[in-house]
């Protein structure tokens, strides 16, 4: 279980770091293995600074993230991200533009799986390319630019099934993709918990959420506005920020004025 | 990319002139001194003879064989720019780099010691460490240069980190556990393989003309012979009233040559990277 | 080439303080300026100075007029001694004696009493009457221990002025050879105004204003140029028969050789005492640019430059191995190589040729040295050093190996040029000399101190007597700071005694005078404390356009030195300005 | 009718060939009509917009005529557009948050931007604008820098509009907004319509569940062309179009969830519209695609206001 407990990022700013600004304000929430939980704020909500720090490129002000009981940071880093791994929102910056797509991949085999002969890697990325329903010929020996956002986007989740990982942070990872292939990337994610991955789902577009999650936190300014199941939160939400927030969401069928 | 990069490259003629003229006179000034046997400074024929046969860009008043000062000059001038564009480069990437990536207070000291360096007056610092030093080589003028013009360098180069390293790229490298240095070789530099390029292109033209400010002011080395210095004598021995035009003409023509084909070559080569510039 | 302007002020400057040579006090050295100051306007402009009424010259100060102090003869704006204040004689180097000036006469009355008889009838500038209490009162400052003749007070004893003509020097012991020196170097200041002054006032004193006896004054002066406008009055055009004809002469600050060369080429100089390097070309292109000779060495020569080993040090402390050194040198690639011939090859003993009298041919003929590769490594060998190592260059006979670092000033690129001519000979017989060009100021300390190998210097100009060219190589005592002379460091008190045995011979008894200088060729040549190399030039080229009847080696022209130098108006200098005519009347 | 689109051919200049980015597009814009303009990107709808009013270097105007209020607009002719710019056409461009500039005081840029124009400002109409999108009137003394995000977009909004333009035309500029910041730019949107502010507008996104909330008339485009103009609800609940269908099917709502209800996307890509083959473009990815599919299928009006180009549709 990742475990989310009083984590509060601040951060300096102005000329010389004088001024203070609270981006997370005592966090608190879990996720479980097999089980997506969506974080849902809208921009300066601070979702994505808890996604880094749970992804531990930004260190938390104060507060712990523990995995199973064991803080983060008594993992080394490589350990670590041998269990917790994530995908970004732009998949085009998440390659770098100069090498190929798949030395994304290269990366991992070099730092984890050195001693891994040619012929058994190969096996691994045809299955990790298979789980996220990709053929290595459509993919592999591409430049980013020759690929499609969802593709690009499914292959970082390949990455990340190489490492045979616990936790996947998804942070806003369909909001730039296309209508008719953002949908299929969600579902990806959705089939990974069966295979007990925990996912944190982090987005500002509250339908995405409701239709993977299991659980969802609203997060405004900073704190956790509402934190429960995913049904109770859009069917019963409590906080005023939440309905909100519901209200404000464009339904395909429904019109806004004939709502209220 | 790279061939695209290429195919644009070999149909840019402002590349195609200027890296031509920078190689012919690499050329000259590599292989040009193997088929000269004595050296550049003997004192080998008649003063003051105009071109001609046997001495083919003259002699100058000491009777010292013009064409042999040029071709070793040449060698000095390209050695001088390559080594001291090189320094400067290295210490600028090195800075910028580090500066760039790691932020906080190693950004704060680097930052600090780019603008001591940049405000750094240059020549008097140059001035007192001759007086002190007294001898001075083509390599040590390499070194003053280099150690002396990467500010401008490191800070573009730390600009440019910055904006890289906040880029998903880097941090998806930073979650495959890959260390800061590698994460710089291997992610950011390439990134800038181009720009890195074009800086140390710019430095290396900007050494020649230094040095050969520092040759004409009587800050060049003194145990070489290089285009300043040769521009420097034909000053002090007052070729231009003399109408010793073959002592000042081809040490002149060839500094403007080379820092001149550097810069075509550059703009040229800029054209080739960036899209923007190559369009219409 | 820009700094050339110390090189020949500091020998100048040596020259004119011979008699406090010995102190270590008195003699500033000019810093050489790293900067240069602006290209002066070209002094063809018209305006305050009608061209066909003014003489433009140039060569002598490289930086702003700072002062009009004829005491202080390094640093004072050109033409303050020579046109504004006078001497008591002047000296033909061609004659080689004194000419009277301020003084009718001057006769030694004893073994110990010199008697000078003023002419009559000299005002100063400013009217008063100049008698022979203003030369009393001028050689009594000599009392102040900062002024630069302090030293003449060792042996003098006493001025009396018995009457308003007469002056009668008495001293202890009597320095004939220095005391000409003296007589025609030290300018007579006028008792009514400078009496009263502090010490201070009289060495560092800017005396705007000057007041002297001249055919010159005061006109006017400027960051880049100096002005003097003629003495109508002047006492000379009676006297001496001389009447100089530009109305005014205005001196041009140096800025750079360059600078020079194109303003003589423009016609907006008459006189340049610039190095011009490429000069014979001037000569022979038909650029109306002429010298005291037509063809080599196209100057007269002024001083030797000389190779100075530091004689303390191992192997220089060898004479055997300095004089190797000396025969590894080829002076000739340097004459015509560096120079163009501009000078002349110096004699073994390096006598200036307006002595050659006193040169005795027979000992150079048996001792002198002339260069040959092979001879000086025969020298090496017979003198015990050996190439043990086989990297061709010789070992200390103790088989330490030998790097000798030979420096001029950087910058100062004839000299730079020549001493590469200098370690190449020096290498191919077989001594490791590697040419170097520290900062002047870094040069002057380790010569001055005893912390160099090799070194080249000129410090010496030419003088009344080959007495001041002696003594500039065997003064002692060595102290631990050498200013001025024997840089070489050079100890032999039987050489010491002979050149104060030189100092004591009448000046004319040439005979006794040639006897001891014989001696001291002898030990010069055997010991070579130092090495002469060549004879630098009163670097002097003219234009005719303006002003003609300059000196020339060729038909009845003046003979006498055309230029502006320092201290050398009185040899010669004034004399040249005095003869030239209009060229349109 | 407004605006009048007749055949507009756009292509962009690469060194590869010209990209066929609007090709051949039709359709026109009643008084007061809001037209949702939705596709995916690349789809042409970012070049449909900047067509009507600005052609940047790489566009070439290659064919086709844009009729406002009866005028032809020189859209080929960056100069002659000149005069119709803000006071016929306005457009909202994506990012105009951040285009706005930093060194100038708001009302100082409202006042300089309309002497450009040479119009004079109107203060009081500009207060009553300022009031109607709830941003109060010491904006005007402000920086750019000083605003939000939200305030900025309306800013630009009732800049956009202060000449009364015929045409509005927004392109994209909710995309980067949060979803309740992009609820009230819509309203406002549509307040100005109401109030007369603008004849008719353009709005353009990638959302048609949001477009649906504004616009009277959808009009999906595929890949450089039109695929489907219809009144926004019979887009939404009867598209013709099997574009149009794969695409509203794959949206998921509030209240849909995986474990209920797995919805699917359209498999494969757009094709490049560097030399695209003819006949339908979107033929590869469609499960109805059959020979004569090879053809291209014209824009045919099915049922009154409602076009579809596709053979199967028609």
């Amino acid at each position: 279980m990742l475990k989310l407990d009083g984590v509060t990022k601040v951060y300096r700013i102005g000329a010389f770091g004088g001024q203070t600004m609270t981006a997370v304000d005592e966090a608190g929430f879990e996720i479980k293995p097999g089980e997506v939980v969506s974080l849902i704020g809208e921009s300066g909500s601070g979702k994505s600074t808890i996604g880094k720090m749970v992804l531990r490129l930004l260190p938390p002000t104060s507060g712990t993230i523990s995995i199973d009981g064991r803080d983060v940071r008594q993992m080394g880093k490589r350990d670590y991200y041998r269990k917790v791994q994530g995908v970004f929102q732009d998949p085009f910056s998440s390659y770098n533009p100069v090498f190929k797509a798949d030395r994304v991949f290269a990366m991992i085999r070099e730092v984890y799986f050195k001693g891994v002969p040619d012929k058994e890697w190969t096996a691994k990325i045809e299955a990790a390319l298979d789980a996220v329903r990709l053929s290595p010929g459509a993919v592999l020996n591409k430049f980013p630019h020759q690929l499609s956002g969802g593709q690009l986007q499914r292959l970082l989740i390949a990455r990340a099934l190489l490492l045979d990982i616990e936790y996947l942070v998804a942070d806003e990872i369909i909001s730039m993709l296309d209508a008719s292939t953002r949908i299929d990337v969600l579902n990806l994610l959705a089939d990974l918990k069966q295979r007990g991955l925990g996912v944190l789902f982090i987005t500002h577009d509250l339908a995405l959420g409701n239709y993977i999650s299991e659980r969802t936190v609203v997060l405004h300014k900073g704190r956790i506005v509402e934190y429960g199941p995913t049904d109770a939160v859009f069917e019963q939400p409590e906080h005023a920020y939440t309905r909100k927030l519901l209200a404000s969401v464009p339904q395909l069928h429904t019109k806004w004025e004939d709502a209220s | 990319m790279k061939a695209e990069a290429l195919y644009f490259a070999i149909r840019n003629t402002k590349l195609l002139v200027g890296a031509g003229i920078i190689l012919v006179l690499l050329g000259i000034g590599v292989i040009g001194p193997f088929f000269i046997d004595k050296p550049p400074t003997e004192y080998v024929g008649m003063q003051m003879q105009p071109p001609g046969g046997e001495f083919w860009l003259g002699t100058n008043t000491f009777g010292q064989d013009l064409w042999a000062q040029f071709v070793h000059g040449l060698r000095t001038t390209f050695l001088v720019g390559a080594l001291g564009g090189g320094i400067a480069a290295v210490i600028g990437m090195v800075v910028g780099f580090l500066a760039g990536y790691k932020g906080g207070w190693i950004d704060e000291i680097l930052n600090m010691l780019t603008n001591i360096v940049l405000v750094l007056p240059t020549l008097a610092v140059l001035f007192i460490l001759n007086a002190y030093i007294g001898v001075r080589s083509a390599g040590m003028q390499a070194l003053f240069i280099g150690l002396t013009q990467w500010p401008w360098a490191a800070r573009s180069i730390r600009a440019q980190t910055f904006s890289l390293r906040g880029r998903d790229f880097v941090d998806l490298a930073r979650l495959s556990g890959v260390g800061s240095g590698r994460i710089i070789m291997r992610e950011i530099a390439p990134n800038m393989s181009s720009y890195l390029l074009l800086t140390f292109i710019l430095l290396f033209g900007g050494s020649i003309l230094i040095a050969s400010s520092l040759d004409f002011i009587g800050l060049g080395p003194t145990d070489a012979v290089s285009l300043g210095l040769m521009l420097q004598q034909a000053h002090q021995w007052s070729a231009m009233h003399l109408g010793l035009w073959w002592w000042f003409v081809p040490p002149g023509a060839g500094i403007t040559l080379i820092v001149g084909a550097l810069y075509v070559a550059n703009v040229g080569l800029d054209e080739v990277f960036n899209p923007k510039l190559r369009e219409l | 080439m820009r700094n050339r302007a110390t090189r020949f002020l500091i020998p100048i400057v040596a020259a004119g303080l011979l008699a406090a040579a010995c102190t270590s006090g008195g003699t500033p050295t000019p810093a050489p300026g790293a900067s240069a100051p602006a290209a002066p306007a070209p002094a063809a402009e018209g305006g305050a100075f009608p061209r066909n009424e003014t003489l433009y010259t140039s060569g002598t100060q490289w930086g702003p007029p700072a002062n009009f102090n004829p005491i202080r003869e390094w640093d004072s704006a050109t033409g303050t001694k020579g046109l504004v204040y006078e001497t008591l004689f002047h000296f033909d180097p061609v004659a080689g004696k004194l000419t009277p000036w301020l003084a009718q006469s001057g006769s030694w009355v004893d073994d110990t009493t010199y008697e000078v008889k003023l002419r009559q009838g000299i005002t100063w500038s400013d009217g008063k009457p100049f008698t022979a209490e203003d030369v009393k009162f001028t050689f009594e400052l000599g009392k102040m221990e900062t002024v630069p003749y302090h030293n003449l007070w060792n042996w003098l004893s006493g001025i009396e002025a018995p009457d308003a003509s007469t002056v009668r020097f008495t001293f202890s012991k009597a320095n004939y050879q220095q005391w000409d020196f003296n007589i025609y170097s030290r300018s007579i200041v006028p008792k009514h105004i400078w009496e009263g002054r502090a010490e201070k006032d009289v060495l560092d004193g800017i005396n705007e204003n000057p007041v002297g006896t001249g055919a010159y004054k005061y006109h006017s002066h400027d960051q880049d140029r100096v002005a003097w406008v003629k003495n109508d009055t002047w006492w000379g055009k009676a006297q001496l028969n001389l009447d100089p004809k530009p109305k005014y002469i205005v001196d041009i600050v140096n800025s750079s050789n360059e600078v020079a060369m194109g303003l003589l080429l423009q016609k907006g100089l008459d006189l340049s005492n610039n190095f011009l390097p490429g000069a014979a070309n001037l000569v022979s292109g038909n650029f109306g640019i002429t010298t005291f000779y037509p063809e080599p060495p196209y100057m007269l020569s002024a001083n030797t430059a000389w190779l100075v080993p530091n004689t303390t040090k191992k192997p220089l402390n060898d004479a055997a191995f300095r004089k190797a050194l000396a025969t590894s040198v080829d002076v000739k690639k340097i004459v015509e190589g560096v120079y163009g011939n501009l000078v002349k090859p110096a004699s073994p003993t390096g006598l200036l040729p307006q002595w050659d009298q006193f040169v005795d041919q027979a000992v150079v003929g048996q001792k002198g040295f002339a260069f040959d590769t092979d001879k000086a490594k025969q020298m090496l060998a017979a003198a015990g050093y050996k190439d043990g190592n086989g990297d061709g260059m010789v070992e200390n006979k103790d088989g330490s190996p030998i790097a000798l670092k030979l420096i001029v000033p950087a910058g100062w690129t004839d000299w730079m040029e020549a001493i590469r001519v200098i370690a190449a000979g020096a290498k191919a017989a077989g001594i490791n000399v590697e040419a170097e060009f520290p900062d002047y100021n870094a040069l002057v300390e380790a010569r001055n101190s005893g912390k160099f190998d090799l070194v080249i210097n000129n410090e010496r100009q030419l003088s009344n007597s080959p007495y001041t060219y002696f003594e500039y190589v065997f003064q002692l005592p060595v102290q631990a700071q050498q200013n001025t002379v024997n840089f070489a460091r050079y100890e032999n008190e039987e050489a010491w005694k002979l050149v104060q045995q030189l100092d004591g011979t009448k000046t004319d008894d040439i005979e006794g005078m040639k006897k001891v200088s014989s001696q001291l060729e002898a030990i010069m040549l055997d010991e070579m404390p130092v090495i002469p190399l060549w004879y630098n030039g009163l670097w002097s080229q003219v234009s005719s356009s303006v002003w003609k009847n300059w000196p020339s080696s060729e038909g009845s022209a003046p003979k006498s030195a055309p230029t502006m130098w320092r201290n050398w108006l009185e040899l010669g200098g004034f004399e040249s300005l005095a003869s030239l005519q209009p060229v349109a009347p | 009718m407004t605006l009048e689109v007749d055949d507009l051919r756009v292509y962009y200049r690469t060194l590869k060939g010209d990209v066929q980015a609007l090709d051949g597009v039709s359709f026109g814009l009643r008084d007061g009509e809001i037209l949702g303009l939705a596709g995916e990107s690349g789809c042409g709808k970012t070049t449909l917009g900047k067509a009507l009013i600005r052609l940047d270097g790489r566009m070439k105007h290659v064919g086709g005529s844009v009729t406002l209020d009866g005028q032809v607009l020189p859209i080929g002719d960056d100069v002659k557009m000149n005069p119709y710019r803000f006071k016929q056409v306005s457009l909202i461009p994506q990012y105009s948050m951040s285009a706005m500039n930093p060194t100038r005081k708001i009302g100082r840029m409202v006042r300089e931007l309309l002497e450009s124009r040479r119009e004079k400002l109107d203060l009081d109409e500009l207060h009553a604008r300022l009031d109607l999108v709830e941003l109060p009137k010491d904006v005007l003394g402000k920086y750019p820098i000083e605003l939000s995000g939200g305030m900025k977009q309306r800013m630009v909004m009732v800049i956009s509009t202060l000449l009364n333009p015929s045409l509005l035309i927004a392109d994209e500029i909710t995309s980067a907004l949060d979803v309740s910041t992009q609820k009230a730019v819509v309203t406002t949107l549509k307040g100005f319509r109401d109030r007369g502010f603008v004849k008719s507008m353009i709005f353009i996104t990638h959302d048609i569940s949001l477009t649906n909330q504004l616009a009277d008339t959808i009009m999906v485009m595929y890949a450089g062309k039109l695929a489907e103009k219809a009144p926004a609800s019979t887009v939404v609940n009867a598209p013709k179009h099997p574009y149009t269908q794969l695409l509203i099917s794959s949206l998921p709502e509030v209240g849909v969830r995986y474990a209920d209800k797995r919805l699917t996307g359209i498999p494969g890509n757009p094709p490049s519209l560097l030399d695209p083959v003819p006949g339908c473009r979107f033929r590869d990815r469609c499960p109805l695609a059959f020979e004569k599919c090879a053809e291209d299928p014209p824009p045919v009006e099915v049922e009154k206001d409602h076009v579809v180009a596709c053979w199967k549709a028609a």
